[in-house]
């Protein structure tokens, strides 16, 4: 019951009532009362995250497993950004009450927390997201093989998308006149024609299938069909 | 006989619905302007229903009659199957091929949280996966980039290993939070990809960017590497880099698929039901608009 | 030890060659800024704004007295309305805005042209950010490294970047979430004197207090799961999680795709359209109609793949096949957009490597 | 078995063996497509498309003074393609004269903001004053349920600015009740919670309310395609989309100062160019070599 019951129940009544807020306005500030509450128990996951990333870490410390140093300096990287943040070290006051010390912007540049965001967080991920650029190149040379039909009608495509988007279509096509009989030859009618004609209406269809999809899920938890969430009783 | 009874009130309900789909198709359309207008909106304020909002209401009972209407008739002993879906099948296969490797399984359900219907989805498939996984003995490892997936996965995986008789080879160490940024996240991945060779990757949930540096990272080292996600920007990578794929809707579909249980696979002919529906209201819209656009063409010169 | 069957490649620790080069690598950053006096390499440069604000107050009409904390150039201290409250120090702080050298030369180039004058802007070089640049920088190559393969460089920013953003999320969380919607409902009076000075009284505090106990207990329940027994109960916060994205999704998915979606997909299989030569006149267009036919069958087609209660045989098969060849041009599509976007990133770290870095953009 | 082949010339030969390549060689001649037109400052003058046009005509279509919404819904990771899309969007709406209120759904976009609103509208429009020509309302967590919450009730999301100011003493948000009392939405978006979202959550249900106008990564802009232009006025998509925005931006209404913040976008279709080429170069030789290889296997057999 308390296992398997009360979060079935849990779960129907507020899908119910969000459903429920949307068409009728009495019921509009309870759907506003349960999104706040969304927001306060996402952030508390944060540290049931915490928590468990200092227990991993510190587990591999204390029984010196291989790589220990490196969970070392994943728990002072933590460590640090919270003394940052929680104490707003370096941070610069609110012009409106420059007396409350915590009423203070934590992340400006001037803080310590902003200093590790421009310099370490930012660089680091943004440099992690260009490592794509290299595995697109690598993917390109070794997984688009034209292996059949639909492997070529791929290939095409990304073609012509490709050459479109640069320069390379004024070059190869920018002669053909826009307004002539043969405009579509041109690279960029025919990526826009691919792009907003073609592959619409197979993103379109997939749009449906996924809402139909996304309604069928949404429903199965909703009516308790699909326990899958729960532990056993 | 008991089947095309079935197929025939699925017929029925479908045209059945297809006609209150138009009809709320056109309240939609004549309602949706009165609904913005100010006045109207602050005076429906105190109201118990917003009667702009009637041709929603209608379409939702309607979507939701056709799947609830498979689960119905799947109860009502209706036939239940469903067609081939060869990434599901590829699971087995490629869990068994870790363990004859004594190589480690890797898990990784998306980048979201809870609160998106794909992780939920990928979680459903993560259940079938530790199973076999518990079955064959092979090691699973599941690193999360949300806590509230940690703890579903933990629940599921648990469970799992009851369902299959070895409640003791479930160890919670193996499923851990990593961090939510996306990169972070991501680093930590190739990093592990790399060391422990995983033999088997499955990718089921919510990706992003980090599909195709799972993909080719796991292509590397050789991992057979079976994918699922409703996100269709990242579908072309997974479809070139991975072995197998659940392509968007299919993906939703393998979660009741795995399930099993008749409710859930009635609800993918649920899924069928509405499609039917809308692919029926598109050639009724286009004829109609067709013959309009001929009309207006000839009538009006 | 660890599992036998996954050899760990060099998980001995971080090697002491690459912690040496680390820190020569940074000593290397402070020298090039304190002992060389020519930079070649990065050096980030701040202007240097001070800030003042005093307390002041303003009785009204009504006998009503306000204070508030104003700059003393302001328009109301100025004119003598409102008035600096006795014995109350002036606050003072520094805020550093980054400026581009190309500035900083600027208004150099200004002082040694009229000398004597004074500065109406401070910059300066900042050792703390031409620091920042080089840990940037250093920290970018690291990462780049893993193309090289598997190094203790590339496991130390990936440790890094693990903690770092573990930590900035539970920050961000609790200043942004968890103290104005949880602690100032739960301690109002708490919060407006320590946290958020500016937080307006409610008016249901009883009501506010008990509605933030359900989240407030549900997070404790989720919090459950790092004690050692028992942790099943976070089920219920995560039972309240799914339940409100489902109740979301119904509507939202019929709503904003299903709807929406198929009522564009209804198009007129032939399109008449204006002339060119004569606007009244509606003619045949050829392309508008095929845009659509091609449109509606993709749909179609597509719709008929994805459907898994019918095998893919026979017509349902062949239009199944045209619906991938839909989804392959789709996918296609995607996959040369997204390429674009890879390809910028790599272009905007190498900027930074170039230009903030080397100094040869 | 190396006996057994058949005699085949050098260049298949030499395509053979490059489908063994290290991927090393891959990324390096990656790195160098993109860093050589960097550095040699190669570019190329732009047309812009009708998308990016259209997107314009969006913002030129609120009458001068209105109140734009901006959600900064990105991170540094997309900071090259979007950064471009936030500048103009920021620059062509202070030259209307607009009044803007910052916010975010990303926790890291209240960064990206604070510096386009350093680097872009003071730096360009120094008459822009805090609280009553533009205020940052910062991040909020929660994805599309704050984009809901606004359509109900504005300050239920944002009760506060970033300096802690209620909003209702904020002279801009005075009178701001729901999101419906913003003309224009503008969000620059890389993935979930974004663009989409603010489709499905905003436009859907209040089409009339506002215009909406989505700067989008390349990756993202498949999705966002089938919503333009009826569920969303303007588009913009990947750097191209930005290129040419710029262009456009640039020519009607001229930064005053640092011009070069106006030029991001175009500067990056150089590398664009030349990576493109690359990109078809590594597919070609790729299926070249397959096929050299696949006969030497047919000749084996």
């Amino acid at each position: 019951m308390f296992k398997r019951g009360i979060p079935i129940a849990i779960l129907s009544l507020t899908g119910t009532l969000l459903v429920a807020a949307h068409f009728s306005p009495m019921t509009q500030s309870w759907g506003e009362v349960v999104l706040n509450w969304f927001s306060v128990v996402a952030a508390i996951t944060a540290i049931l995250g915490a928590g468990n990333l200092l227990l991993v870490n510190l587990e591999k410390i204390s029984s010196r497993r291989p790589g220990w140093a490196y969970s070392a300096i994943t728990i002072a990287a933590f460590a640090a950004m919270l003394v940052f943040g929680f104490l707003k070290i370096g941070a610069v006051p609110n012009p409106q009450n420059p007396t409350v010390y915590f009423a203070g912007d934590y992340e400006t540049r001037e803080s310590a927390y902003g200093w590790m965001y421009e310099y370490v967080m930012s660089p680091l991920t943004a440099t992690m997201f260009a490592l794509l650029a290299f595995y697109v190149a690598s993917a390109a040379f070794r997984a688009f093989r034209a292996k059949n039909i639909e492997a070529n009608i791929l290939l095409v495509t990304a073609f012509i998308i490709l050459l479109a988007r640069t320069y390379a279509a004024e070059l190869l096509t920018g002669w053909v006149p826009k307004d002539s009989a043969f405009f579509f030859v041109r690279l960029d009618a025919m990526s826009t024609g691919v792009i907003e004609h073609v592959a619409t209406a197979g993103m379109r269809a997939i749009t449906i299938g996924i809402a139909l999809g996304a309604l069928a899920t949404s429903l199965r938890f909703m009516l308790g069909i699909d326990k899958s969430y729960l532990p056993r009783s | 006989m008991r089947i095309r009874q079935a197929h025939a009130s699925a017929l029925r309900i479908a045209s059945l619905s297809a006609a209150s789909m138009c009809a709320a198709i056109a309240w939609a359309q004549d309602a949706a302007p009165a609904a913005v207008d100010g006045a109207v909106a602050a005076e429906a304020a105190k109201a118990w229903f917003d009667t702009g909002r009637l041709g929603l209401l209608l379409a939702v009972a309607v979507a939701s009659a056709c799947i609830i209407a498979g689960i119905v008739i799947a109860r009502l002993g209706g036939s239940v199957r469903i067609r081939r879906i060869a990434a599901l099948e590829a699971i087995d296969e490629a869990v068994g091929r870790a363990t004859e490797m004594g190589r480690p399984v890797l898990f990784v359900p998306g980048i979201q949280d809870m609160n998106d219907i794909q992780t939920v989805a990928g979680i459903t498939v993560l259940g079938r996966v530790a199973k076999t996984a518990a079955e064959y003995d092979a090691q699973l490892e599941v690193p999360t980039a949300r806590s509230l997936v940690m703890t579903a996965a933990r629940e599921t995986v648990q469970s799992a290993h009851y369902a299959a008789g070895r409640p003791e080879t479930y160890s919670e160490g193996r499923i851990n939070y990593i961090t939510d940024e996306q990169f972070g996240y991501v680093a930590y991945l190739s990093g592990k990809m790399v060391r422990d060779k995983p033999a088997a990757c499955f990718y089921m949930g919510a990706f992003y960017a980090e599909s195709l540096v799972l993909a080719e990272n796991g292509n590397a080292i050789g991992a057979i590497q079976v994918a699922g996600t409703a996100e269709p920007s990242q579908l072309p990578f997974f479809v070139a880099a991975c072995d197998y794929t659940l392509l968007g809707e299919e993906f939703f579909a393998a979660s009741a698929y795995l399930s099993g249980e008749r409710d859930q696979l009635g609800s993918i002919r649920g899924q069928d039901i509405g499609k039917l529906l809308v692919a029926a209201s598109i050639v009724v819209g286009c004829a109609m608009a067709t013959y309009a656009s001929i009309a207006l063409a000839f009538g009006g010169s | 030890m660890s599992n036998p069957t996954t050899p760990s490649g060099g998980a001995k620790g971080p090697s002491p060659v690459a912690m040496i080069a680390l820190l020569l690598f940074l000593l290397a950053a402070v020298a090039d800024q304190t002992l060389f006096s020519e930079p070649y390499f990065a050096r980030k440069y701040v202007d240097l704004k001070s800030n003042e604000r005093i307390q002041a107050r303003h009785t009204g009409a009504d006998g009503e007295s306000r204070t508030a904390w104003l700059e003393p150039t302001d328009q109301k201290i100025v004119s003598g309305e409102w008035k600096p409250v006795e014995g109350v120090d002036p606050v003072k702080w520094t805020t550093r805005p980054a400026v581009t050298e190309k500035e900083y030369e600027a208004v150099q180039a200004e002082l040694a042209a009229n000398p004597g004058t004074a500065p109406t802007r401070t910059l300066e070089a900042s050792p703390i950010d031409t620091l920042g640049v080089w840990v940037a920088a250093f920290l970018t190559l690291a990462i780049f490294s893993f193309l090289w393969r598997d190094n203790p460089v590339y496991k130390v920013a990936e440790s890094l970047l693990v903690g770092v953003s573990a930590g900035y999320w539970m920050v961000n969380g609790f200043w942004t979430a968890l103290v104005p919607k949880l602690i100032a409902p739960l301690a109002p009076g708490f919060t407006q004197s320590n946290l958020l000075p500016d937080l307006q009284a409610s008016s249901t505090p009883g009501l506010d207090f008990a509605l933030a106990l359900v989240p407030l207990t549900l997070g404790f329940l989720l919090l459950w799961r790092l004690a050692p027994r028992g942790g099943w109960i976070s089920v219920w916060p995560l039972a309240f999680i799914i339940g409100t994205t489902a109740g979301l999704k119904v509507i939202s998915s019929v709503e904003a795709d299903l709807l929406p979606q198929s009522l564009e997909a209804m198009k007129p299989l032939v399109v008449f359209s204006p002339q060119a030569d004569d606007a009244a006149k509606l003619g045949f267009d050829f392309w508008m109609s095929l845009s659509s036919l091609v449109g509606v069958v993709g749909v179609l087609s597509v719709l008929v793949y994805f459907f898994f209660s019918v095998e893919h045989k026979g017509a349902v098969g062949k239009t199944a096949r045209v619906g991938i060849w839909f989804l392959m041009i789709t996918f296609g599509s995607a996959f040369g957009l997204t390429v674009m976007g890879r390809i910028t990133l790599l272009s905007q770290r190498f900027e930074f490597l170039f230009t903030d870095w080397l100094r040869i953009g | 078995m190396t006996d057994q082949t058949p005699h085949i010339g050098p260049v298949r030969r030499l395509l053979v063996r490059l489908g063994d390549i290290d991927r090393r060689w891959i990324y390096l001649s990656m790195a160098l497509a993109v860093a050589i037109p960097m550095l040699t400052g190669l570019s190329f003058p732009e047309t812009p498309g009708k998308m990016s046009s259209a997107t314009f005509d969006a913002i030129e279509s609120v009458p001068a003074g209105a109140k734009v919404l901006f959600s900064f819904d990105y991170d540094p990771a997309s900071e090259g393609e979007l950064q471009p899309m936030a500048n103009a969007f920021v620059h062509h709406c202070a030259a209307r004269g607009h009044k803007m209120a910052f916010m975010a759904l990303w926790p890291l976009g209240k960064q990206m903001a604070e510096a386009t609103i350093d680097s872009i509208l003071l730096a360009n429009h120094p008459q822009y004053r805090y609280g009553e020509d533009y205020v940052q309302l910062g991040y909020m967590p929660g994805f599309e349920t704050v984009i809901k919450g606004l359509t109900t009730n504005f300050a239920s999301q944002y009760p506060l600015d970033v300096r802690g100011t209620p909003i209702g003493n904020i002279p801009l948000m005075s009178d701001v009740k729901t999101l419906q009392d913003f003309d224009l939405i503008v969000t620059v978006s890389a993935g979930y919670a974004g663009a989409k979202e603010w489709v499905q959550y905003a436009k859907s249900t209040y089409p009339d309310a506002y215009v909406l106008a989505a700067g989008s990564t390349g990756v993202q802009a498949n999705q966002l395609f089938p919503y333009y232009p009826t569920q969303m006025e303007g588009l913009l998509a990947a750097v191209k989309g930005a290129a040419e925005y710029e262009t456009l931006v640039a020519a009607a209404y001229p930064p005053p100062a640092h011009p070069e913040r106006l030029e991001e976008g175009r500067r990056r279709m150089g590398p664009q160019f030349v990576a493109h080429l690359l990109m078809i170069g590594l597919i070609v030789l790729g299926n070249a070599s397959m096929f050299a290889a696949r006969g030497m296997k047919g000749g084996r057999r």
